[in-house]
């Protein structure tokens, strides 16, 4: 009775590690300062992970197949220039664009969405009919899509000049409240539950899972892999492209080196959060653990006013530590 | 017209095939900048690049940011033979072994914006150093919130005569972001005004991060903060985001916030009353120093205010001071 | 038997970097018939059976489904032809469970407004009345990683069926199962057979062929030797005709003199809980000791963990009566004991390296020189040795080994431990997937080990090769010996009592 | 006998192809501009590549496992900063440590490689101990690294500053020549030596390829795989250490910034040079093209005056075409 007990705690602990481990970390910076646990720095918090939420939920897609993405910081980049170059008011003394009208706002969102969809498309043509491994194509076009945004930026009268004076529509986005919940925080859980019933509920999701958890089982299925690798990569793309126009909006200006390195912030979110490295496995439930382990150290070390060499050391540990401990579950038992 | 799709051209001068050109009429200088998507030094390049137009054949090549890849665009300009070499060092320590390949080859090296030391100055006659002292940015920072201090005695929000102030770094070792975080603080004390760190993390120069940084500084310490100093504009930019988010700039909250370069989007902040003050490193000047000094190198000639155009110290220096900006002289900056 | 071909593949070339793999092959299948493909390791069988499924694309020739010229591009057009296949090397997905594994590709779906989702009821209803209807017993939900490698043929069986194709292509689907499960197998296969249903079945174990089929195709190196009516034929025929000469014995003469003891097995119990217990056995010098059992007596486990791959709570090992440490396969080599695994593909081969490289990893260090380098024409010379004697089909040693047929790869594995030279020689279903031929080599080199007075230890399902090979045989049930008997005396029927003593 | 020929210089060009795209490249740039073909050119490419060479391989042996080490960059950057802070020259104005005598050379750099095994250990330990995968492993670390390198590059009386005043016998190593070849590249030709010799003709080689190739087949075949592991990702390590040595003496200074996303370049020049990304695959002189390749890049493009955000584009282009034709040969034939 009480072994079996144990037992089954153990085996709940180790299943549920890494939100257990969340807690863990709350309760750890909110022991050096209990004012860590309000209200503000929930919604802090939230709003901080909001995009990085749909960055790993696109990253996500594609580290379930098997593959991933470094090129996601690029195109946002990319997408936070398009839309932030479109979005400029009126009377802003050095536009992008001195003489654009005003556009609909959906028109600028929708280009820089595009933009990442492209380089979405392009990432799942020569993965998928070229074969070139993910690692390498996206390490290719994320130089050619920083390649591009560059010279967009650099256009005169910009000449690379930080892009800013964004219409207040637009800022609304990132900084706008409903209620008293922060839009871009509704709109992340909006695409993280959408994420999260087509990956447990669509013939889409678990098809993603069979690709990564055996490409070969999926094709010998009737499952056309290559076409859903490429879906799967604009479906990315699309997601980071929109989430460079938030960051955009969130922080009313862009310049090309928005976005830099954010793929590793996905990255580590979903592999702390369970992803596997070889694909196949990971829910979104645990992405969204990652992200908020992510969220909260960053936040917490600089709440608590941890020296920021020592926040990376920190940092370090806490990725090694909580995946070494996570991974024991999928360990063979022999 | 200019054909934008083209982007900036960077290679300048009568010639537009590129190459090959050294040994005409046209003196031919090699410029290597430290990074191209810094702000600030697109319009020092842009600058060059225009003054040269017509004159000289300049190549101007990115570092990367990295010393190691500077040094061997130094070897490449040394091995197509230009007349000149201008040089925006990555680490100011690493001009000594710049002037030594110069010196070998026998190329006049003028070094821009990033002051090498004085020693490695010493080392040869034909090297010069066209910009500011670094320190004086931080100065400068430091005066325009000692000249609020003294106007506002409100600022001193506590009342206990000390500036609480939170500090938002750039890169971590970055020499700028070091110098200004420590020059800063000491133009304040110098002017008798005793100081506190509440706290300081990096913002990599970033705006997200910046705004990220400032919203866990505000969650921590709230109403304690009195100043906010920021290593660059995009990070004062991304705090004022958060302090806005805080209900700050809205009716007599108030918060004086710093940053450094007088980007656009800054001047703007300032004119909407956001930004207390920045401060202009001259680009325009700084190109045209340096220009024309590596022109006149160039053509075997000595430079002097004659041929320059400007004001040569000890025969090596040519300062091109800091400017402070304020919504008072906005102009000066545009 | 209805004149009608629903299949005919016609003159059918395919070949690869170095090899003809098909020259010009015509297969032709009639409706509600089973009709048989045979032939050695390499003979081209599973290349002709990925032709008609899409996974390869012929060279020249023509397939021709119901009367009408069809284009196979990929395994959805196959399936969408009422084509499907279960695959020699099985494709399932791990971390998935059973019921996603079996619907892969298809799943029923349900429309809520504009949306369609999973109908995971449907799923689970529908898997279960699948794998009841086929007496299968295995649980729709759990996950694929857990099942033994028989469970998982099984599911492919399922799958294969569930489409309700027209054509079945099964490739080996034998090769994991035992006698029982085979048997069963049997029966699904007349059912769908008396359903119209056409299968084209591919194995190595000629009992079975000459059981269940109605026609046989055999084929030698890539080519059609002929097809013929089952009841033509009998085994040494068929034999002799896919080996292109006579093959009198199945099984070499021994001439096993067992000696002393060599190593003693005592009280082995498995950490983990349903595995095996209290294991207690002995194999002498120049003795093969067969073990028998169902799939899941744990007969793996207990040879994975005396070569130190899996961890006991109890238990000793004796070799030549002193007691050793085995706690890893590094510490197992050093006491001269050598493991072919059961699944080649995930604990044998390494597919991008050459068979030079694949067979002499287990013995490297024996080359290395005072230099410090490899001396690498010894090298050359004993894995020529080796891979001549074992007749392994290659045109080069320096082919990678992925492209070479299943068989072959599996003698690579073989003359790997060989060249090891060991002396307690530990064999998990060594010829599974390997033609009869070859078979026969393998036996040959068991028998010769033996007569120098090496000790074997093999795992079979196979019950002739158990009775034709073994000195003694122990039987394991549900992780317990439940017997060890005379090889010379044993008869299957003793077998399988004692594999099913401790099944209530 | 004719269609014979043509298949067989079709199977060479497929086998051999990234040998013969490198030399495609420099006749390209050699089109454009003849002068490209020097002997000046030959040795600056060869001294650029030099430091990039060694990194690769050690990258090489961690990505021939299956594995990943995306903290290179970083253990560069902390053995350079190590050596250069104990390699100053005693009248220096500003040494990291005013008071060290003077060591003998080999010391600084022993402890410099040190640190990088150590990183390399913990990696190790990290990856085959508690089965971390190594790119997350390896990201943690990386951070850990670089927070430690942090730390130390800012004690007093350094603070951040770079560190320059290198002793000449230190920079000799980076800079000098034997008889016209610069030691540097010496240096690499026997790293790449040794590399090849280990990787073709020893058992640690082939256990190597074995691991990546099938790591349960390794271990079956009584492999110890964990101490491999260990091994391996220690030799990187001391690999990428010296690496940051040979950075800081060529350049003559060091920061903590030094050798940032090096590991980028080094993963592309396998992965470009025919390494396999799952491991088991590949050869070091597939690796030294690969290195040669971006090399020529690098140097070409800037060569003939090419806009650097061209270049990226260029860049990009180049590595999905070339790893696209390359993957070709492994590719199953339908
Ligand atoms: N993808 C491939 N690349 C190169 N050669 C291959 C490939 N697949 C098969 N071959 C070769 O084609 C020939 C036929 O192989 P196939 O797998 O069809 O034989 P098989 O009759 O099924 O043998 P087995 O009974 O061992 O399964 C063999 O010589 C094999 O080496
Ligand atoms: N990796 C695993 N994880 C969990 N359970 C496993 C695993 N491998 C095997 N099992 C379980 O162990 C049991 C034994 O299966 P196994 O196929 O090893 O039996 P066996 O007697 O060795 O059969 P064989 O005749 O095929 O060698 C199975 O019922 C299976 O559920
Ligand atoms: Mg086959
Ligand atoms: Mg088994």
């Amino acid at each position: 009775m009480r072994t079996e007990n144990i037992k089954k705690t153990t085996e709940f602990v180790s299943q549920n590690f890494i939100y257990i481990f969340l807690l863990m970390l709350i309760a750890a910076i909110a022991t050096v300062n209990p004012k860590f646990l309000s209200l503000t720095t929930l919604r802090d918090i939230l709003l901080q992970s909001s995009t990085r939420v749909i960055i790993a939920i696109g990253m996500f897609c594609i580290l379930l197949t098997g593959g991933v993405d470094l090129g996601a910081g690029r195109v946002i980049g990319l997408a936070a220039v398009l839309s932030a170059s479109m979005l400029q008011t009126p009377d802003y003394a050095r536009r992008f664009f001195p003489n654009l009208p005003q556009l609909p706002l959906w028109l600028p969102i929708a280009i820089a969405i595009l933009a990442g969809i492209s380089v979405g498309l392009l990432n799942g043509i020569i993965i998928s009919r070229f074969s070139v491994p993910p690692f390498i194509a996206t390490l290719g076009t994320q130089v050619i899509a920083y390649g591009i945004n560059s010279i967009y930026f650099d256009l005169p009268p910009n000449n690379s000049q930080p892009i800013g004076g964004l219409r207040k529509d637009f800022t609304f986005l990132g900084s706008g409240l409903i209620g008293s919940i922060p839009i871009i925080v509704i709109i992340a859980v909006i695409i993280a539950a959408i994420a999260w019933v087509v990956f447990t509920r669509t013939s889409f999701g678990k098809y993603t899972y069979a690709i990564g958890g055996n490409r070969q089982a999926a094709e010998v299925s009737g499952i056309n892999v290559k076409l859903m690798l490429l879906l799967i990569y604009t479906i990315a793309g699309a997601c980071f492209g929109f989430a460079g126009v938030l960051e955009a909006a969130r922080t009313g200006g862009a310049t090309n080196n928005y976005g830099f390195m954010y793929e590793f912030d996905a990255i580590s979110a979903c592999f702390v959060g369970g992803v596997s490295t070889t694909g196949g496995v990971g829910t979104v439930p645990g992405v969204l653990a990652g992200v908020l382990i992510f969220g909260v150290i960053n936040y917490g070390l600089t709440f608590i006013g941890i020296n920021p060499y020592w926040q990376y050391i920190l940092k370090g540990i806490v990725i090694v530590v909580a995946v070494s401990i996570d991974i024991r579950k999928y360990l063979a038992k022999k | 017209g200019k054909a934008p799709s083209g982007g900036s051209e960077q290679s300048s001068g009568s010639s537009q095939s590129g190459q090959s050109q050294q040994s005409s009429a046209q003196p031919y200088i090699g410029c290597a900048i430290y990074k191209f998507d810094d702000t600030f030094m697109t319009s020092v390049r842009d600058t060059i690049a225009k003054a040269a137009e017509g004159k000289a054949k300049v190549d101007i090549v990115d570092s990367q940011n990295s010393q190691p890849t500077q040094n061997d665009k130094v070897d490449l300009f040394i091995t197509k033979k230009v007349n000149a070499l201008a040089i925006n060092p990555v680490d100011r320590t690493a001009a000594g072994v710049l002037i030594d390949k110069a010196k070998t080859a026998n190329i006049p090296i003028v070094f821009f914006n990033r002051e090498p030391l004085p020693e490695d100055m010493q080392k040869w006659d034909k090297v010069y150093y066209v910009g500011a002292k670094a320190e004086e940015s931080g100065t400068i920072q430091g005066q325009l919130v000692v000249d609020y201090w003294k106007a506002h005695p409100e600022a001193d929000k506590n009342k206990d005569g000390v500036m609480q102030y939170v500090m938002l770094k750039g890169e971590p070792g970055h020499q700028d972001a070091e110098l200004r975080t420590k020059y800063s603080i000491k133009a304040v004390e110098d002017a008798g005004i005793k100081t506190e760190k509440l706290a300081e993390d990096t913002g990599m120069w970033d705006r997200v991060k910046g705004q990220e940084k400032m919203a866990a500084f505000l969650a921590s310490l709230g109403d304690k903060i009195e100043v906010v100093f920021a290593n660059n504009d995009d990070m004062a930019l991304g705090a004022i985001e958060a302090l806005k988010a805080a209900g700050y700039f809205k009716g007599d909250k108030y918060m004086p916030v710093v940053g450094v370069d007088a980007t656009a989007p800054a001047l703007q902040a300032l004119e909407d009353g956001t930004l207390l003050g920045t401060v202009l490193n001259d680009g325009k000047n700084q190109g045209n120093a340096t220009f024309m000094l590596s022109y006149v190198l160039a053509q075997g000639l000595v430079p002097d205010k004659g041929n320059t155009g400007y004001e040569i110290t000890d025969g090596k220096y040519v300062w091109v001071p800091y400017k402070k900006i304020t919504k008072d002289n906005i102009n000066d900056a545009k | 038997m209805s004149d009608e071909f629903i299949l005919e593949m016609n003159n059918i070339s395919k070949e690869f970097p170095g090899v003809k793999a098909l020259d010009d092959v015509t297969l032709k299948v009639r409706k509600g018939t089973i009709h048989a493909l045979v032939g050695e390791n390499g003979a081209g069988k599973s290349t002709l059976m990925k032709c008609l499924f899409g996974i390869y694309k012929p060279d020249s020739g023509e397939i021709v489904l119901n009367k009408n010229h069809v284009e196979i591009n990929s395994p959805i057009d196959a399936l969408k032809l009422g084509i499907s296949m279960i695959h020699q090397e099985l494709h399932p997905v791990p971390y998935r469970n059973v019921m996603e594994n079996i619907w892969l590709g298809r799943f029923p779906q349900r429309k809520y407004g504009p949306l369609n989702f999973v109908d995971h009821k449907k799923m689970y209803d529908d898997t279960k009345a699948l794998l009841k209807g086929l007496n299968i017993d295995i649980k729709p939900n759990e996950k694929v990683a857990n099942l033994s490698v028989s469970k998982v043929q099984l599911m492919e069986i399922a799958k294969a069926i569930s489409y309700d194709s027209k054509i079945i292509i099964m490739d080996e689907p034998t090769s994991s199962l035992t006698e029982n499960e085979v048997e069963h197998l049997f029966k699904i296969i007349n059912d769908l057979k008396k359903r119209g249903v056409s299968i084209i079945y591919i194995s190595h174990k000629m009992e079975e062929i000459l059981k269940i089929a109605d026609e046989v195709t055999i084929m030698r190196d890539g080519k059609r030797i002929g097809t013929w009516s089952a009841s033509e034929l009998n085994i040494d025929m068929i034999i002799s005709k896919m080996v292109g000469r006579d093959l009198t014995n199945r099984f070499p003469k021994r001439y096993n003199v067992p000696g002393k003891v060599k190593m003693k097995v005592e009280n082995f119990t498995s950490s983990m809980p349903n595995s095996f217990k209290n294991i207690s056995f002995e194999v002498r010098e120049g003795e093969v000791l067969g073990v028998g059992g169902l799939v899941g007596a744990q007969r793996t486990e207990l040879i994975e963990a005396i070569f130190g791959l899996r961890s006991v709570q109890s238990g000793e090992i004796f070799i030549n009566g002193e007691k050793v440490n085995i706690k890893s396969p590094i510490d197992a080599k050093k006491h001269k004991i050598a493991l072919l695994t059961e699944d080649r593909r995930l604990t044998g081969i390494i597919p991008l390296m050459s068979v030079l490289e694949n067979t002499s990893i287990a013995n490297i260090l024996k080359y290395i020189k005072p230099n410090l380098l490899l001396d690498s024409k010894k090298m050359r010379n004993d894995v020529t040795q080796a891979v001549e004697m074992l007749r392994v089909k290659t045109p080069s040693l320096n082919k990678v080994i992925k492209d070479l047929s299943g068989g072959n790869q599996q003698k690579v594995l073989f003359a790997r431990w060989l060249l090891t030279e060991p002396e307690i020689f530990l064999l998990d279903e060594p010829t599974r997937g390997i033609d009869v031929g070859a078979k026969f080599e393998i036996y040959t080199i068991i028998a010769d080990l033996a007569k120098q007075g090496k000790s074997i230890i093999m795992i079979s399902s196979e019950m002739p090769e158990l009775l034709g090979m073994s000195d003694r045989i122990m039987v394991m049930c549900e992780g317990r010996l439940s017997g060890i008997i005379d090889g010379n005396k044993a008869t299957e029927e003793e077998i399988m009592r004692l594999a099913t003593r401790f099944i209530a």
